[in-house]
């Protein structure tokens, strides 16, 4: 077992990634739990959590630390953000997700993790949860939507910290099925960067996920 | 002076234009849940009306960042006096210094954790909204299957127009008596020499006769409305396809256990016929067991008729297709089996596939065991 | 020996490889069209047997031409010997030396003249065909607005369906009371914010609430099937425009006398209602004063009760929106011009604008002197 | 009055053309009657009808005489018959027409002119008729049908005489809205030629009909 220097709470055990099981003794996704010396580790999926595969894509800025505040939009049943939770662990994470089905799963983590907060909202909507939220560190974006660059947009400007980070998991066929991925990923970094945003890095997450680009990026003032 | 209103889950904060905390009304700690239910509705509460009569007195100006609609302020006392801008500065200062704020304001106590107030009211409110939802969820399961009736109602009586109508022209037609191939052959060919030369009439299966119509010709015009008619029951088969699909995608997630044990059309109906999922889940067998055939109940306790073995479980193939002697037998096996399923999908939602097969070998068991009619003694 | 076989309006005529005429047997002189309806309709007749009986015992071979199907001769004696080929080398002989060839056979006596007979022939069987056609346009008409009874049912029942159904998500659309709106709003646009959004909403005349909906939010997949819902409905609201505009259409052929007088959607109920124009232009005018309210028209020759003022014609405006004093008096000479266009339209086709002139005129008559009702006495 | 060299039985009269009346007194569609020298004549409305049309726009080959057979299909009310049958005194006008609206009026034209023989039928079924006609001189073909060609020609194949004259009106917006007449006009002459015809002439319809062209064929060999 290793730690991952540049990976904040992230380890290396027999060649696969993991994280500090923040709820001893229970699985979230299936996924593999490993003993070593006193401690429990999850195995971290690349071909189940995009941002497992953006790190054994070799990922640059990692910006997860113990105390991060982070929202994350397009939370799912919890898989990443279990991890995640593993991370922060004096942290917050803000997980929404509009589908009631995945929701039922991820009130059932959040019940065991005091880290994550679930919220039943429409990331398309972000002044919804105005009255809810702090300002974050880092702003998790993954919603397979057409408009998935500006509603990570609007959700960073109203809600992340100036010097803040902002993860983008691309999904080209959910924009467009009819143009080529290549085609998509350069219009979108476009529209981040006429946003206001400055692109720091774009993970290709082949072979984990088909046509899908981690992009990781700022505000550029 | 002018002054800056923010809201957050813990009450309403007014900071002056220096970020300075000028004044708060806090939502009492045992209605944080309700009272943020109210914000998200867009209801002007009583904390707020409270604090903006107090800033109307020492402001000129009240910038006020808000989700409500405008118009529910303007009957507040001195409202000319309230701008709207959302985020405004006081909720952006609010959201960097959550901490310190509420504990100025002292809704955070010294030894509170505000990650766990945030974390167990986060969890109250998406409870509430799940709730919600599924209500809703249930609702468009609902329409959708009930949509299904009306348009088989709807396309059937269309049909048998179509039928009639082309009958003037194509009377021969007729004996093709699947709905929709009919359909589908007028909407696509349109008239009687087309079709007899676009060759999908199998002179062995379909028992046309092609040689001599005795329909009469018809007209360009007159056939062209004859096919638009055809192409629209056609859109309302496609539909009603689609909708087949939607209910059984929806009743996967919905009720995945009652889809697998009835098929998502009969688990669809019996959820429409009580109104919700969660109010079948809490019905006896017994009563499952003869949901839909209410009117036989009826008389069976007012006039002592035999009562009815099934309602819509009828449907079922299990029980359509049992011999009669074994038939009850079925019904009642079914009927608990259903209600067995639905709890599973309300109260762990988890898929398990074990319930079908146990109905399956509970349905064995008893066809072995009954292989014949009992005497009736 | 190979022999050709030929048929004309005359009879059935048989020549040889070099055209030499070898046999014939033609139809009774005061038979023709009758025969020829027969041929026609893809009949063997008496003829075409006679003279096949006698061409087989010569004849190795007959090649013949025929609309006929092939099947019916199968049963003929000896049919193994029939070819078929159309048109065969007999029937151009004949088309090329139509006189010569029917002189021969005495069909022609010298002083008869052959244009003049087909002429008479083919104007007794085009009037035929053109009552049978006529039939048919009434047939079609008929159905057509049969459909529209039936679009409008289904239609209904669907909005209604609809508006329950998108009522889940934004309730407060429903306000919109004019269907075809509605079903084109929810088709076209879809959820709540892209309604308000499109600005399609016109707040002073709508009075939909748009700020705060207490409707449950909607899935992408929830959303689609309720949009195809609705643009289904919606192609049959379009269908239904298509075959007003074609009675429309075809009233102004088949009577548009009647069209003019009551407009086609009334003049083709009527038609409809007993079943053809021709049956419409016999009937008194008092029958089709009432047609359509047969069951109060029953209920007073039974019980004595009132003996009702108009059926079906209640649809006109001029009957609909007279007060009730003269209603009887418009109705009663609606029905008598209702008569007079019919039977124009029956007798001459052409059209008249004086009926609906008259109509119009005698309508102000009354009126005119009947401006208050009679004091009952 | 002139009679015109050129077209059997028509006549110029005040610089219309016209035929003498068949059944004197009456008007067919409402065209103007002329008595003169004891003679009534009808004025052939060119506007009314394309053959008139095209003899206005200079006909060469007018095979109309007065002993003529002629099969005219999509005779409609009979404008253009009318006039035939006054020129073809001692011939046989077969018409065939579909509509029954149109052959309601023809069947009463008919009456009064006996060499009109109306037939309601279907152009596009030729052999629908083979037990009524005889072979004829001329084949006149007026059916606004996107197939105009191909029923002239199948029409042709079993009615015409080897040495008999075709004549039909080729209306393009009937066979492509979408493409240019020119185009149309083109593809329907080589359909023709392919088909063992010889285009004799050809006769653009202008000022009187737009988008028309009459084309006057025999057969090939």
């Amino acid at each position: 077992m290793e730690k991952l220097e540049k990976f904040t709470g992230v380890y290396n055990i027999e060649d696969h990634i993991a994280t500090e099981n923040l709820n001893t003794g229970k699985k979230v996704y299936g996924e593999r739990l490993i003993e070593v010396d006193d401690k429990e580790y999850r195995i971290w999926e690349p071909r189940r959590s995009k941002l497992g595969a953006a790190i054994m894509n070799g990922m640059e800025t990692f910006p997860f630390k113990t105390d991060s505040k982070i929202l994350y939009l397009g939370a799912s049943s919890g898989t990443t953000p279990s991890h995640i939770s593993d991370i922060a662990t004096n942290g917050t994470i803000w997980c929404v997700e509009f589908s009631p089905r995945m929701m039922r799963s991820l009130v059932e983590l959040s019940r065991d993790r005091v880290n994550m907060v679930p919220l039943l909202d429409d990331a398309t909507k972000p002044r919804n949860y105005l009255h809810l939220l702090e300002k974050v560190d880092i702003l998790y974006s993954d919603v397979a939507q057409s408009k998935q660059s500006e509603l990570f947009m609007e959700n960073m400007r109203l809600y992340l910290k100036p010097e803040g980070i902002g993860i983008i998991m691309i999904k080209s066929r959910s924009i467009d099925v009819t143009q080529s991925p290549k085609k998509i990923f350069r219009e979108e970094e476009k529209k981040l960067k006429t946003g206001g945003f400055k692109v720091l890095e774009k993970i290709n997450l082949e072979p984990y996920e088909k046509d899908h680009l981690a992009m990781v990026c700022k505000f550029a003032f | 002076m002018k002054c800056y209103l923010t809201c957050s889950f813990a009450g309403f904060i007014s900071l002056d234009e220096n970020c300075t905390l000028l004044d708060y009304e806090l939502f009492p700690r045992d209605k944080l849940k309700e009272r943020f239910a109210k914000i998200t509705a867009g209801i002007v509460t009583r904390e707020e009306e409270l604090i903006l009569k107090r800033l109307v007195k020492k402001c000129d100006t009240i910038v006020i960042e808000t989700n409500t609609p405008h118009s529910r302020y303007k009957n507040l006392k001195e409202s000319i006096k309230f701008k709207y801008e959302t985020p405004n500065m006081a909720g952006e200062f609010l959201r960097s210094n959550m901490e310190d704020l509420l504990k100025k304001t002292d809704f955070l106590k010294s030894d509170d954790d505000l990650t766990k107030i945030i974390h167990d009211l986060s969890i109250e409110i998406t409870n509430d909204r799940l709730r919600k939802a599924s209500e809703s969820e249930d609702m468009f399961l609902i329409q959708a299957i009930n949509s299904i009736d009306e348009l088989d109602e709807t396309t059937g009586k269309m049909v048998e127009r179509l039928r009639e109508w082309y009958s003037i022209h194509f009377p021969e037609l007729d004996k093709i008596k699947n709905h929709e191939r009919f359909v589908e052959i007028v909407a696509d060919l349109g008239d009687r020499d087309s079709i007899i030369d676009s060759g999908v009439l199998d002179p062995d299966k379909d028992s046309v006769r092609t040689d001599k119509s005795i329909g009469a010709p018809i007209s360009e015009i007159d056939l062209l409305i004859l096919k638009e008619f055809a192409s629209s029951i056609k859109s309302l088969q496609v539909t009603k396809r689609s909708i087949t699909e939607y209910i059984d995608e929806r009743m996967g997630e919905i009720a995945p256990n009652l889809k697998d044990l009835t098929g998502a059309s009969l688990g669809a109906k019996l959820i429409a016929h009580v109104g919700s999922l969660e109010r079948l889940s809490k019905m006896a067998s017994g009563t499952v067991q003869v949901l839909g055939a209410e009117k036989a109940l009826f008389r069976h306790l007012k006039t002592g008729e035999r009562p009815p073995k099934h309602g819509l479980i009828f449907q079922h193939p299990e029980v359509r297709g049992a011999k009669w002697w074994i038939r009850g037998k079925v019904a009642r096996t079914l009927a608990l089996k259903i209600s067995l399923a639905v709890r599973t999908d309300v109260y762990s939602g988890e898929y398990d596939p074990s319930i079908r097969e146990s109905f399956e070998k509970r349905i064995e068991e008893i066809k072995k065991s009954n292989p014949f009619p009992k005497k009736s003694t």
